[in-house]
C-alpha cells in the first residue's frame, strides 16, 4: 500500500486553477523528488497534501486512509511532517520553543536535532526572527523532524544554504533514508543532489504530472523540456 | 382640536432607565385622562446630543408636533430647547433644568415641570446650615452640571468648605477621594454623582471605614439606584421635591396606579413625566394649542393636581415648590426613601431675575 | 463600466435623488437625513484615505471631526455675541460666513493632524490605533471640562451659518452644499489614489522596507496622508455643526471615531465609495430599526455582524464581488 | 498632605492598578496572543458582573456568584468564539473591530432586555466588608486588599502559563502563523476556543469582583474596555508582564494625578479654578502617559515589534 | 585599479556577545561583480543591511562614490544610488507586478511623487518598469498581482525592481535563491550584462553562479573576511574549503 497517493488531483486559488491533473505516490521508505520549473505547481501540490489548500477533484490518500476532508492538523498527526517553502519559523518564539512547541514523542528529540544541526543548539534561546536565513532553514527542518513524521516533506529545504551545510543536509537525508526508512517527498532545484538520494522522480508542468519514473531514467531530453537544464 | 406631542428621550443604551420612567409616567397620565386627542410621537435620542437635535428637527418639520418634551439630560436640553422654542413650539421639561435656560436664556415657550438644576442643592445647603453643619466636603464630576450643583449648594450654605473635589466624568473608582474624605476635617460629605458613579461611590464609601454623614440631591438616591446600592445607603439624607410617601391624594393615586400598570415602584422621573402630562392636559382643557398666547397662559396657570402637592410657576416658568429632606431607610426588604422634613418651602431658583421674557 | 463603477454611480444618484424627491414631497426630515449621510460619508472619506490607502487605522478621527465642529461653533458664537475671538495681538472677530469657517476648520484640523500625526506615526499597528485614541480622548476631556465654550453642554449656533447666494436654512439647499463638498472630496481622493503619491502610500502599507529601498520615506507619505485625511474629516465636522446648529464634546468621543470607522468598514475599506455606502446603510438601519423596538441595537448588531461575516470587503465588496486585498492571501486552507 | 495619606493613596493606586490588571489580563491574552482585537471584552466583563449579581441575589453566596461569573463569561466566550470570532482570525483588524463592535451592541441590549435598565445589586461578602487596620494607622478596606491578592495570583499564573508551558508556545506560534502550526499537528481551533474562553472567564471574573464595589449596570464594560486597552498598550501587547506593569503605572498615575494635580495647581491659582484645572488634567493623565510611553517606546514597555 | 564606487572600512556590529560583523573592509570597483560568500549566519545579510542603511554599524564607515554615507538612512542611501534586493522577497504583495516596478522607477526619479497625476499613465515610468520586467523575463506577468506569483517569480521581480532604480551600485542578497535552473540560467547573463551599468555586490550560495560570475570573491566567516581573491584563488584556498565549500564542491 502506498504511503501517500494522489490521483488526478486538481486545485484552485480562488478562480484560477493551479493544479489540473496531478497523480503521484510515495511508497514507505521511498524518497520521491517532485520537480518542475518555477510556478508549475510543486508547492501547490504540497499544500494540498498537507491540507493547507482544499483540492477540488481527484483522490487523496495517506496510509490507505482518505484524507481529503481532514483538517491539516489531523493529517500532520497521522504522520506528515512539513518543511515549508520560505521556512515559516515562528518568529516570536525562541529556537528551542520552535522545536518543542509541536513536538511529538518518537526517535527525534532535541538532542538528536542538536546533533544534526549544532548551530541550532548554540542559538537555542534566540528569537527565531533574528536568525540568519540558513539558520532558519535548519530550524524548519528540525521542527518538522521533532514531530516524528512518517513522511517528511521538504519544499526547497536547501534554498539559501551554504554548500557545506547543503551537503550536510543531503547527507542527513540519505542517512535518514538509510537508517530510519523515513519516506521523503522532496522538492529541490538541484538535480545533482536529488539524484543521489531520490528513488523516483515526478515532474510537474503547468499543474499536470508529465513524467514519472525511476530517477535514474531521467534522460537529457526530459530535463531539457521540463526542467530547463 | 387635539395636540400632537413629540417626546425625545433616552430609551436605549446607558441611562435608558430614566427615559423609560419619564415616558411611562407621561403615558400613564395620558391614558388616565382618557383623551383621544393627544397623539404622542416617541423618539429615542440614545443620549447623544446630535441625534436629539436631528430628532427635534424631524418632529418639528415633519411630524409637525405642537409640543415637545422628554429630554433627560441637561446637555441634550441645551442642544434642543433653544432651537425648538425659537421655532414657536412649546417645550415642557420633565427633567433637567440647566441654569442658562432659567436665566438669560429663558423663553416664553419653555416650561420646566421638574426643577432648576440647582434647586435640590440650594435646599440642601440651607438645610445643612440650619442643622448645625459647620464644614462640608464637596464633590461632583468635572462638567458644567456638576459645577452648577456645587455652586447651588454653596449659595445657601453658610459654613465653611473643607474641600471641593471634581472627579472625572464617568469615574468608577473613588478610593482616592474617599481617602481624602477620611483625612478631611468636615462634618458632612455632600456630593452629586449621577447614575453609576454614585452607586460606585456609595458602595465603596460604605466599606471604607469612613464615618462622615453623607448627603446629596435626590438623583443619586432614587429608587432605581437604591436597589443597586442596597443597605450601604441607609441613613443617607437627600433632597427632593417628591417622594413616594408624600401625603397627598394625587400622589397616592399615582403611586398605586403606576405600580399596577408597570409592576414596579415609581421613581422621581416617573412622577415628573406624570406631572408633565398633567400640566399639558390641564392647559388643553382651557385653550387651543394653535392659539399660542392662550395656551401659554393656560400653562402658566398650571392648574393640575401635582403629585408633589402644590405647584406653581415662577416668572421664568420654573416651578416654585417645596423641597423635602428624605432619608434612606429600609421598609421590610426594600431600601427606599422616607421624608424626614422640609428643606425649603416655596423655593424659587436663583436665576429668575436674569430672565427677560 | 466595472461593477464597482456602476454601484458608485448608483450611490451618487441615489444620494442626490432621494433628498430631491423628499424635498418635493415635503418630507424635510428625509432631506436632513440625507444631509447627515453626506456629511458622515465625507468624514468617512477622510478617514478612508488614511485607513484604506495608508493602512493607518486611526481611532482618533473624532478629534478632527470635533475640531471642525468647534471651529464652526466658536466662530459662530462669537459672531452672534459680537465679541471678538482674540484681541491680542490682532483683533479676530467671529464669523458666520461658511467659506471662512470651512477654511478655518480645514486649516485647524490639518494643523492638529500634522502635530498628532508627527508623533503618532512613530508607532504602528495597534499602537497607532491606541495613540490616536489617546489624542482624541485628551481633546474630549479637555472640551468637557473647559467652561469657556459650554463644557459638556456644548455650544449652540442659533442660526445656521451663511453661504453667499444660498439660504442655508432651507434643508435642500444646505444638502446641496454638503453634497458638493462630498463629491469634491471624492474626486480629490480618487485622484490621490491613482497618483504616484497614492501608489507609494499604498505600497508602504503593504511593505515598508520596499518603499524605503526605492528611496521614498514612508513616514512623510503617511504624515501627508494623515494631514489630508484629517482636513477632510475636519471639514465634515464643520458641516455637521451647521447641520445640527450645535456642537458638543460628544463629537470628540471615541464612539464617534468608532462610528466613522464603522462607516468605512461597513461600506468597504479602500473602496472609494465605501464610506458613502457605509454611512447610508448605517443611517437607514438606525432609522428603520430605531422605530421598531426599544432593543433595536440588538438587531443593528446582528445585521452588522452578518455584514462582516458574510460580506467580505464590505457592502461594495459584496455587490462588486471582487476579492478584497487580504482575501486572496493563501487561498482556502482550514479554519 | 500628610505622609500617611500619601501612603494610603499609593496603596489606592496599587489597588486600582491590580484591578485594571484583572480587567486587562484577558484582553492582552486574546488581543496580543491570538492577534485579535476584541472590543467585546468589556461585554464579557459585564456578563460576569450580571451573572454574579443574579446568582448572589438568588443564593446569597458570594463564592457561588464568583463561580457563576467565571462560568457565564466562559460560556459566552465559547459561544462567541465558535459562532463569530473564529471566522475572524484570518481577517484584518478592521473586520474584527466591526464584528466585535456589533457584539457590544448585541450583548448590551440583550442584557438590558433580560435584566432591565436599572443597575443591579451586588455587594462585597460579609467576611470582607469593612476595613482592616494596617501598620502605621492606615485603615484599608479588606475587600480591596483581597483584590490585590487575587490580582497578583492571577498575574503569576498567567505569566507562567504563557511563557513556560507548551500550550503557551503553541498559542504564540499560532499568533504568528496559524496555518503553519496547524500543519505541524496542533488543533489550533480547539486551542483558540479554550484561550478565548479563558480570556472571557478572566473578564467575567474581574467584572464580578469589581462589580461588588462599583455599579453593575448595562454599559459598565465600555469605560473599562478603554482603560484596559490603554493598560496593555502601555505595557506592550501580548505581554502579561507588560499588562501588569502597565496596569500599575496607569493605576498610580490616575490616582496620584487626581490627588496631587489639584494641590499642585493650588499653589499658584485660586482654589476653585485650581481644582477644576487639576481635575481636567487628571482626567487626561493616563492618555498623556500612554502617548508619552509610546513616543519613547513605540511598542510599549515590554512589547516586541 | 579604478576608484572604488563603494568602499566600506572597518565595519563592526555586535548583537550582544555575537560579533556579526568584525572589522570588515571591502570595496567594489566599476564594472565588477564582487561576490560575498560565507557560511550561514556569517553576517552577510547583516553587512548588506549596514551598507544599505537599515542597520547602523557600531563602528566603521561606508563610502559611496567617494562620499561618506554612514550617517544617512536607508532612504537617503537609496537616493544616493544604492539598489538593494532582499534575501526574503520584499514586495507590495497586493499590487501588480507592473505597479511594483513603477514604484521603483518613481523612487528613482527623485522628483515629487505627484498628488493628482495618474502614475500608471506616466509613459516615462511605465517604460522603465516594462523594460526591467522584460530583462528578467516577467513581462507577460505585468498585470499579475504579486501575491499570485510563485516564489521564483517573486525573486525575479525583486531583481527587476532593483533594475528600475538605475542604481550606481547593486546590493544583491541571494537573487538566485529559489530560482530553478532555467531562472538561474536567465539571471546569470543578465547580471553579466548589468555589471557594466553598475558594479554588483553579490551575496549568493549558488556556487556555480558565483564562480561563473564573480570577478572577485570575499569570504566572510564569523563576521570576518578570511579571504579575498579571484575565483580560482578562492577555490584553492584551504581555509575556505573547510569553512564553506566543503570538499565535494571544491573538487
Ligand atoms: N496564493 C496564490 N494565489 C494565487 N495563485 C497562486 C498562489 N500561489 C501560487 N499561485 C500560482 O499557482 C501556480 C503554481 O505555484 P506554486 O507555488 O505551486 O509553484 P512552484 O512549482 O512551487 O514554483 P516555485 O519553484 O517558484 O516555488 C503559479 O503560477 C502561481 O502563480
Ligand atoms: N537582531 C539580531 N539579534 C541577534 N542576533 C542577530 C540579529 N540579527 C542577526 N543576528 C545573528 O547574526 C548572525 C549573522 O546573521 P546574517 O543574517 O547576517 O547571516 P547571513 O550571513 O546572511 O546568513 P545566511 O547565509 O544564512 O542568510 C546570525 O547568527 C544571526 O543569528
Ligand atoms: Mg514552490
Ligand atoms: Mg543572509
Amino acid at each position: 500500500m502506498s504511503l501517500l497517493r494522489l490521483d488526478h488531483v486538481s486545485a484552485f486559488y480562488g478562480p484560477s486553477q493551479a493544479l489540473f491533473d496531478v497523480s503521484l505516490h510515495v511508497e514507505p521508505g521511498e524518497v520521491v523528488a517532485l520537480m518542475g520549473r518555477n510556478g508549475m505547481g510543486k508547492t501547490t501540490t504540497i499544500k494540498v497534501v498537507c491540507r493547507m489548500l482544499k483540492h477540488r477533484g481527484g483522490a487523496l490518500a495517506f496510509d490507505g486512509q482518505d484524507i481529503a476532508r481532514w483538517p491539516s492538523h489531523r493529517a500532520a498527526r497521522a504522520g506528515l511532517g512539513l518543511v515549508p517553502e520560505g521556512r515559516r519559523c515562528f518568529p516570536n518564539l525562541t529556537v528551542r520553543e520552535n522545536l518543542v512547541a509541536a513536538a511529538r514523542p518518537g526517535d527525534w528529540t532535541l538532542a538528536k536535532v542538536a546533533e544534526l544541526f549544532p548551530r541550532l543548539e548554540e542559538r537555542q534561546g534566540q528569537m527565531a526572527s533574528s536568525l540568519s536565513g540558513g539558520e532558519q532553514q535548519m530550524l524548519a527542518i528540525g521542527r518538522a523532524l521533532m514531530t516524528n513524521p512518517r513522511l517528511l516533506i521538504l519544499d526547497e529545504a536547501t534554498e539559501g544554504l551554504a554548500p557545506v551545510i547543503r551537503a550536510e543536509i543531503w547527507a542527513a537525508i540519505s542517512r535518514l533514508k538509510r537508517e530510519t526508512g523515513l519516506a521523503i517527498l522532496v522538492v529541490d532545484k538541484s538535480l545533482k543532489e536529488l539524484g543521489l538520494v531520490a528513488d523516483r522522480g515526478v515532474i510537474l508542468e503547468r499543474g499536470k504530472t508529465v513524467w514519472q519514473g525511476k530517477f535514474a531514467d531521467l534522460d537529457q531530453l526530459t530535463r531539457d523540456r521540463f526542467l530547463g537544464v | 382640536e387635539g395636540v400632537k406631542v413629540g417626546m425625545i428621550t433616552t430609551l436605549s443604551g446607558g441611562g435608558a432607565g430614566l427615559g423609560i420612567d419619564v415616558r411611562d409616567g407621561f403615558m400613564l397620565a395620558v391614558k388616565q385622562s382618557g383623551r383621544a386627542d393627544i397623539e404622542v410621537v416617541i423618539e429615542d435620542d440614545q443620549r447623544k446630543p446630535d441625534i436629539a437635535v436631528q430628532l427635534a428637527d424631524k418632529l418639528v418639520q415633519q411630524e409637525k408636533v405642537d409640543v415637545l418634551t422628554g429630554i433627560i439630560w441637561s446637555n441634550l436640553a441645551m442642544a434642543v430647547v433653544p432651537a425648538v422654542t425659537a421655532q414657536g413650539k412649546f417645550y415642557l421639561s420633565p427633567n433637567a433644568g440647566p441654569s442658562a435656560l432659567a436665566g438669560k436664556g429663558c423663553h416664553k415657550n419653555y416650561f420646566n415641570v421638574s426643577w432648576q438644576n440647582d434647586a435640590f442643592n440650594e435646599a440642601a445647603g440651607a438645610w445643612a446650615s440650619e442643622n448645625g453643619i459647620g464644614k462640608v466636603f464637596l464633590m461632583a464630576p468635572n462638567y458644567p452640571a456638576g459645577k452648577d450643583m456645587i455652586a447651588g449648594f454653596k449659595r445657601f450654605f453658610k459654613g465653611d468648605v473643607a474641600a471641593e473635589v471634581y472627579t472625572k466624568l464617568g469615574q468608577t473608582d473613588y478610593a482616592a477621594e474617599i481617602a481624602q474624605i477620611k483625612a478631611a476635617d468636615a462634618d458632612l460629605v455632600y456630593y452629586f454623582l449621577p447614575g453609576g458613579m454614585g452607586i460606585s461611590f456609595m458602595k465603596q464609601y460604605a466599606g471604607s471605614g469612613a464615618d462622615k454623614p453623607v448627603m446629596g440631591p435626590a438623583f443619586s438616591f432614587d429608587q432605581g439606584i437604591l436597589g443597586a446600592i442596597g443597605e450601604a445607603a441607609l441613613g443617607v439624607k437627600n433632597t427632593s421635591h417628591w417622594s413616594k410617601d408624600l401625603d397627598n391624594a394625587a400622589n397616592k393615586a399615582f403611586v398605586e396606579s403606576f405600580q399596577a400598570e408597570y409592576g414596579r415602584l415609581p421613581s422621581l422621573y416617573a412622577s415628573q413625566g406624570f406631572d408633565t402630562a398633567l400640566l399639558l392636559i390641564s392647559a388643553m382643557g382651557k385653550a387651543d394649542v394653535k392659539d399660542a398666547d392662550g395656551f401659554r397662559a393656560a400653562l402658566e396657570a398650571a392648574e393640575f393636581a401635582s403629585t408633589r402637592g402644590d405647584f406653581k410657576f415662577g416668572p421664568n416658568h420654573h416651578p416654585i415648590q417645596t423641597i423635602y429632606m428624605r432619608e434612606v431607610v429600609k421598609e421590610g426588604d426594600v431600601v427606599t426613601n422616607k421624608i424626614i422634613g422640609t428643606a425649603a418651602t416655596e423655593h424659587t431658583d436663583a436665576y429668575a431675575a436674569d430672565c427677560k421674557m | 463600466m466595472s461593477r464597482e463603477g456602476l454601484i458608485n454611480t448608483a450611490l451618487v444618484f441615489g444620494l442626490l435623488l432621494v433628498p430631491l424627491w423628499a424635498h418635493f414631497s415635503d418630507e424635510p426630515y428625509i432631506v436632513t437625513l440625507s444631509t447627515r449621510v453626506a456629511i458622515l460619508a465625507l468624514a468617512g472619506v477622510g478617514l478612508n484615505l488614511a485607513l484604506g490607502l495608508g493602512g493607518l487605522v486611526s481611532l482618533g478621527h473624532a478629534m478632527f471631526f470635533g475640531i471642525g465642529g468647534y471651529a464652526a461653533g466658536i466662530l459662530a458664537s462669537h459672531a452672534q455675541s459680537y465679541t471678538p475671538l482674540f484681541e491680542w495681538p490682532v483683533v479676530i472677530e467671529g464669523t458666520q460666513f461658511m467659506p471662512v469657517i470651512w477654511l478655518v476648520a480645514i486649516v485647524a484640523s490639518a494643523l492638529v493632524a500634522l502635530l498628532t500625526g508627527a508623533l503618532s506615526l512613530r508607532t504602528s499597528g495597534v499602537y497607532f490605533i491606541m495613540i490616536t485614541l489617546a489624542f482624541g480622548q485628551m481633546f474630549y476631556y479637555f472640551t468637557i471640562s473647559w467652561p469657556a465654550y459650554g463644557g459638556e453642554d456644548g455650544l449652540s449656533i442659533y442660526v445656521r451659518d451663511r453661504f453667499p447666494g444660498l439660504n442655508t436654512l432651507v434643508p435642500i439647499q444646505f444638502f446641496g452644499l454638503c453634497f458638493a463638498a462630498l463629491m469634491l472630496a471624492l474626486v480629490v481622493v480618487a485622484r490621490i489614489a491613482r497618483s504616484g503619491f497614492g501608489l507609494a502610500l499604498n505600497a508602504a502599507r503593504q511593505n515598508e522596507a520596499r518603499v524605503r529601498a526605492v528611496g521614498i520615506e514612508p513616514y512623510r507619505l503617511r504624515l501627508a496622508a494623515f494631514v489630508i485625511s484629517g482636513a477632510i474629516t475636519g471639514l465634515a465636522g464643520a458641516l455637521y455643526a451647521d447641520l445640527n446648529r450645535f456642537v458638543s464634546p460628544a463629537m470628540f468621543s471615541w464612539q464617534t471615531s468608532g462610528e466613522i470607522m464603522v462607516f468605512v468598514i461597513l461600506g468597504g475599506v479602500a473602496r472609494l465609495f465605501g464610506p458613502v455606502a457605509g454611512a447610508a446603510l448605517f443611517i437607514i438601519l438606525e432609522e428603520v430599526l430605531g422605530g421598531m423596538s426599544d432593543y433595536w441595537h440588538i438587531w443593528l448588531g446582528l445585521l452588522l455582524l452578518i455584514v462582516v461575516l458574510f460580506a467580505r470587503g464590505g457592502l461594495i465588496g459584496l455587490i462588486a464581488g471582487q476579492a478584497r486585498r487580504d482575501s486572496a492571501g493563501e487561498g482556502g486552507g482550514h479554519g | 498632605m500628610s505622609l500617611i495619606l500619601l501612603i494610603e493613596q499609593l496603596l489606592n493606586g496599587l489597588q486600582f492598578g491590580v484591578m485594571l490588571f484583572l480587567m486587562s489580563a484577558g484582553l492582552t491574552l486574546i488581543f496580543g496572543v491570538m492577534g485579535l482585537i476584541n472590543l467585546a471584552h468589556g461585554s464579557l466583563y459585564m456578563v460576569g458582573a450580571f451573572a454574579a449579581a443574579g446568582v448572589a441575589a438568588a443564593t446569597g453566596s458570594f463564592a457561588l456568584a464568583l463561580a457563576a461569573s467565571l462560568a457565564a463569561a466562559a460560556i459566552a466566550g465559547v459561544l462567541v468564539e465558535v459562532l463569530v470570532i473564529r471566522r475572524l482570525y484570518d481577517r484584518d483588524h478592521l473586520d474584527q473591530v466591526l464584528a466585535t463592535f456589533a457584539l457590544i451592541l448585541i450583548f448590551s441590549e440583550s442584557t438590558r432586555w433580560v435584566f432591565g435598565s436599572f443597575p443591579l445589586y451586588l455587594d462585597v461578602p460579609a467576611a470582607l466588608s469593612g476595613a482592616v487596620s494596617l501598620p502605621g494607622g492606615i485603615s484599608y478596606p479588606a475587600y480591596r486588599l483581597a483584590i490585590i491578592g487575587i490580582g497578583l495570583a492571577v498575574a503569576v499564573i498567567l505569566f507562567l502559563l504563557i511563557s513556560k508551558t507548551r500550550i503557551g508556545m503553541r498559542i504564540r506560534a499560532g499568533e504568528s502563523d496559524r496555518e503553519m502550526i496547524g500543519a505541524l499537528g496542533v488543533n489550533i481551533s480547539v486551542l483558540y476556543t479554550a484561550v478565548f474562553a479563558l480570556g472571557a472567564a478572566l473578564a467575567g471574573f474581574a467584572g464580578a469582583l469589581v462589580g461588588a464595589i462599583q455599579s453593575v449596570q448595562v454599559g459598565m464594560g465600555e469605560p473599562v474596555l478603554i482603560l484596559a486597552f490603554v493598560t496593555i498598550v502601555i505595557g506592550g501587547i501580548g505581554s502579561i508582564k507588560g499588562a501588569f506593569v502597565g496596569a500599575l503605572l496607569v493605576g498610580l498615575t490616575d490616582t496620584l494625578g487626581r490627588v496631587l494635580l489639584p494641590v499642585a495647581f493650588g499653589t499658584f491659582m485660586d482654589p476653585s479654578s485650581a481644582t477644576a484645572v487639576g481635575a481636567a488634567l487628571a482626567s487626561m493623565s493616563i492618555y498623556i502617559l500612554m502617548a508619552g510611553v509610546l513616543l519613547f517606546k513605540p511598542t510599549g514597555l515590554y512589547g516586541s515589534a | 585599479m579604478a576608484e572604488p564606487v563603494l568602499k566600506i572600512e572597518g565595519i563592526s556590529k555586535s548583537f550582544g556577545a555575537l560579533k556579526a560583523s568584525d572589522d570588515v573592509s571591502l570595496d567594489l570597483v566599476p564594472g565588477e561583480i564582487h561576490a560575498l560568500i560565507g557560511p550561514n549566519g556569517a553576517g552577510k545579510t547583516t553587512l548588506i543591511a549596514q551598507i544599505a542603511g537599515s542597520l547602523q554599524p557600531d563602528r566603521g564607515r561606508v563610502h559611496l562614490e567617494g562620499r561618506d554615507v554612514t550617517a544617512l538612512d536607508t532612504v537617503a542611501r537609496a537616493r544616493a544610488g544604492l539598489g538593494r534586493t532582499f534575501q526574503i522577497s520584499s514586495l507590495a504583495m497586493e499590487d501588480s507586478v507592473l505597479q511594483n516596478a513603477v514604484l521603483g522607477a518613481l523612487g528613482a526619479r527623485q522628483k515629487p511623487l505627484g498628488l493628482f497625476a495618474r502614475v500608471m499613465k506616466d509613459r516615462d515610468l511605465t517604460e522603465v518598469a516594462m523594460q526591467a520586467l522584460r530583462e528578467v523575463g516577467l513581462e507577460e506577468y505585468a498585470k499579475f498581482r504579486v501575491a499570485d506569483l510563485s516564489h521564483g517569480q517573486r525573486r525575479q521581480l525583486e531583481v527587476a525592481v532593483a533594475l528600475t532604480l538605475q542604481p550606481h551600485v547593486f546590493l544583491m542578497d541571494e537573487p538566485m535563491a529559489g530560482l530553478g535552473a532555467e531562472g538561474s540560467a536567465q539571471l546569470v547573463p543578465l547580471l553579466q550584462r548589468l555589471k557594466s551599468r553598475a558594479p554588483i555586490l553579490l551575496v549568493e550560495h549558488d556556487m556555480d553562479a558565483v564562480f561563473q560570475l564573480a570577478d572577485r570573491i570575499s569570504v566572510l566567516v564569523y563576521g570576518r573576511i578570511i579571504a579575498t581573491g579571484t575565483p580560482d584563488e578562492i577555490r584553492a584556498n584551504a581555509e575556505v574549503r573547510e569553512a564553506y565549500l566543503g570538499e565535494e564542491d571544491a573538487a
